[in-house]
């Protein structure tokens, strides 16, 4: 599904963003991405659905190489790809429905099914009072939520959830969370960059611990809470 | 349809933007109107002052029917020249006599008719010039029989002189007027793109192709410049029905002028928007890193 | 002066901008301007043609010179006239021998002189209409020894019809140009202004006072002014420049043109911006719930 | 320093985003605002740096009457209040070293002063190595500290923080709520509004809970965990 080799991401001269990734992602399975502030979890995230292209290296997603992908392919890259932004991307001159049924216009889905689906997902994530109100008028978790909406609406292949609970409290954080597990359960893979450690700590999925840029930690087990502390 | 659905939402949602890219649209197509009418005009003009240029050829008193047959025939067949037409003595006198209009009284003091028979030589456009005058003249003069030849040197110099100088002064113009028109409704446009760049960056991270991003600012821009467009020639039409009655033929407008107009406007909205939206598409793969703006 | 400095970060920030609004400024005032350019000549032609209306009384033959002088006094104390000039019998002829040019050898076959003597009567710019021309000659021709009466009615009538429309165009064309300036010009800074309105309500959240955020607005704005008043009056020149020598006194231009143009370029850029960040500060106190943009 | 009667918002007509809020806030008070998404955290927070005003009532701050308040001097009020915005409202054309300046030019400070404060506060939280970033090349942590920064430099009197903590991992939480109680220690009034509601339970200081617009608990002691529950 998900293919890394030896990628290295530099924004500045000599200073990494990310350094030396190898990782290898199958179908559906489920992975929490996790580290401090600007350790590089959005940066992974953006490679992933081919926002930014590795200064070293080759990313390989759904089949789409970052070396030889053409213009005219990424948007059909990204349509197999739900992203919940860390900054929610809303259009600001659309209402909530019209947000979430973008997603599904831009790949021609008749009207009806549009409606349809679209009402579904914004009843998940608890939203259908607020079906009409523009991003503005919209609290920081609601607006977080509609960003969530919106990726699952797609019903993707693949999900890539950047700190979707940064901005909601701990109920929804839970809800959020069963609803992300219930889409892999139907087969999508879900790759959850989050800061959120005791969220992490003791989940049974696998667990990508990125520091400084680097990947120092890829396992199922439990995490040690001194992972997130500065002299590792 | 999705993409007229879409403009139509642009144009409603951004009220602002629409109200200044038609506002720019339309001043710069109702320049551009008026440059053409004068244009137009100027060009009416120079003709009807150009039909004017011609060459008299006076003739000596005691010609015969068959030399004057003869000459006209020679004149007629240099190169240049499209009609000679003879004017006899009689009709000379007579149109001296309407030329003095009010004065005309004091002809009646004449005793003799003092003026010649002349032939009155007309020549085709291109050959109006002072040069061409000047050797066709020439020709006419050393022919027997001719005695004088006139062809008003100085007014065919100043006219020439003129004419240059406002075909030069149109031209300049128009250049200005058409790049300039192009360059500001061009960078309005981008303007309006600018101001929703968030935007076209979000629909290309969910995934929408480029043609779906553009095709809603490219009809956008044609509904604009339509609009623009006709708003402009039916304002320039209405200031010219305002005074047409009163112009006589002094100022002529054509339909054709105010298709142009539509034309134009039209062409200025789709490459506006086309080249504007373009520009805030992302980087294309290859190029370093993106969103640096 | 951190105004100043904020003011140039605008510019050199927002190039795109700048740009566009120096562009549409620019356009907007070489139209400006070409129009200013036009209307004074216009208003010069229209002058030099006035300057020859006049009427000229023919007097009978015998007159003497005390009835004569009389005659001058009595034309000179009516109501518009300002000067009256006598043209003797031979001066007459002299006049009619120069306008004849070419063909005044005919009038060595005149015995008599059979031109009369007259009064070239100049009037007052305001009293060369049709109507005023009429009235005064009609005293004038009620006075004993004054033969017949000339003022070239149909020449005045036409003049005075062109006049009339012309200065109705330039008038409407004044109108739609300089308010289509200002209308684009105010929105398309205010198009620069919505791009930054973010920035301005950050701004306005963070303790800024309105004119701390307007003033740097206001000074990109007069100095894109200035520049596009400058570019535009300096291209106008060159292009008179460029056929001044060949126009002659044809058409004129004055320095202080140029000045109105820059002036008003300045004037476009303050008001312009003055207007444009006003409306995107915030709603003042009172007003319902704000943002709801 | 903060008083609000019988405060009502009202966005859309009969629909309340706040109801009958009263509250007395005292000079170097620390106050936690907490409640689920969308109780109305945020609106709060706006009525005090007057953002919004009431649709019904009386908000008082630093003197200021949300009633007789004119034009010209909200500014005067906002220079007293530091504001932490959940959103962090960055200014995009101007990199970090200028947008935390910035709050200290608006008032006239001396450039050498703003010089030293601005390099002492960006150090603070740990952004010295990105102080000529510009906000889009900063993670959200980071950008969520430039916003921290922006409102500390002017060592207000009040500081309102809206979820300053939304966007980084633990261990930046921790440094960034030492930073607010130091400032706290120094006179300022500290009102942060967070849905973490572990960060909150057990904490000394006074905690009101909103919830679907209204106070439903304003207290020292322990809160329960209940309280984001839906049926309360
Ligand atoms: N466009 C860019 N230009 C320069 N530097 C950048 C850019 N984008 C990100 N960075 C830097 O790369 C580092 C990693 O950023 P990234 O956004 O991946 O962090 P993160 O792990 O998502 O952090 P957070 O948890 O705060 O969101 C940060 O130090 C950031 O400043
Ligand atoms: N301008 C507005 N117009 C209409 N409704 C609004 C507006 N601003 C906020 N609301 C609504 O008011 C309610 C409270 O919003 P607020 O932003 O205060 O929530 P919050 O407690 O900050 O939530 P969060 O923790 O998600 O940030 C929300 O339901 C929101 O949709
Ligand atoms: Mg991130
Ligand atoms: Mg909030």
């Amino acid at each position: 599904m998900i293919q890394i080799y030896d990628t290295d991401v530099v924004f500045h001269k000599e200073w990494y963003a990310l350094k030396n990734i190898n990782l290898k992602i199958e179908k559906g399975e489920f992975i929490f991405v996790t580290g401090p502030s600007g350790c590089g979890k959005t940066t992974l995230l953006r490679l992933m659905y081919m926002d930014i292209f590795p200064t070293k290296g080759e990313v390989i997603v759904a089949g789409y190489h970052s070396s030889s992908i053409k213009s005219k392919e990424i948007p059909f890259l990204r349509r197999k790809i739900g992203v919940i932004f860390q900054d929610f991307k809303l259009l600001q001159d659309r209402d909530l429905f019209d947000n979430v049924s973008f997603a599904l216009q831009v790949t021609a889905t008749p009207r009806k099914q549009i409606k349809e689906k679209v009402l579904k997902t914004i009843a998940d994530v608890h939203l259908s009072h607020k079906r009409d109100s523009f991003p503005y008028q919209l609290s920081g978790g609601e607006q977080q939520r509609v960003s969530i909406a919106r990726a699952l609406v797609r019903e993707p292949f693949i999900l890539l959830a950047d700190e979707p609970t940064g901005n909601v409290d701990p109920e929804s954080t839970k809800q959020i969370l069963e609803l992300l597990k219930d889409i892999n359960a139907s087969g999508t893979a879900v790759i959850m960059a989050t800061h959120e450690i005791h969220l992490v700590k003791k989940s049974p999925f696998r667990k990508i611990v990125v520091k400084m840029g680097e990947v120092i930690e890829d396992t199922k087990d439990n995490l040690k809470e001194e992972i997130f502390l500065d002299n590792l | 349809m999705f993409i007229l659905r879409e403009a139509f939402r642009g144009l409603s949602k951004n009220k602002l933007m629409a109200l200044v890219t038609f506002g720019v649209m339309f001043f710069s197509l109702f320049i551009f109107g008026l440059f053409l009418i004068s244009t137009v005009n100027l060009f009416l003009l120079i003709q009807k002052a150009e039909e004017k240029v011609g060459i008299s050829a006076f003739l000596e008193d005691e010609l015969s029917d068959n030399e004057i047959e003869s000459l006209k025939r020679d004149i007629s067949s240099l190169m240049g020249v499209q009609e000679v037409i003879f004017v006899s003595k009689s009709e000379a006198f007579e149109k001296f006599r309407e030329d003095l209009g009010e004065d005309s009284d004091l002809l009646e003091a004449l005793e003799t008719n003092p003026l010649p028979a002349s032939f009155d030589i007309k020549l085709y456009e291109s050959f109006k010039d002072p040069k061409n005058l000047e050797s066709i003249s020439r020709k006419v003069d050393a022919m027997p029989g001719v005695e004088e030849i006139k062809y008003g040197e100085e007014w065919v110099k100043i006219l020439d002189r003129v004419v240059k100088v406002l075909v030069g002064i149109d031209l300049i113009l128009g250049v200005i007027i058409s790049f300039s028109s192009i360059f500001v409704v061009a960078n309005t446009i981008k303007l309006t793109v600018f101001a929703r760049r968030k935007q076209i960056e979000i629909m290309e991270l969910v995934g929408a192709t480029h043609r779906f991003i553009i095709s809603p600012f490219l009809v956008e821009g044609v509904i604009e410049g339509i609009l623009a467009g006709g708003f402009a020639s039916g304002l320039l039409f209405g200031i010219y029905n305002i005074f047409a009655a009163r112009l006589g033929d002094f100022i002529q407008v054509t339909r054709e002028l105010f298709i142009i107009v539509v034309v134009f406007g039209t062409l200025l909205g789709y490459i506006g928007s086309h080249i504007s939206v373009k520009k805030f598409l992302r980087a294309p793969i290859g190029t370093e890193l993106p969103k640096g703006k």
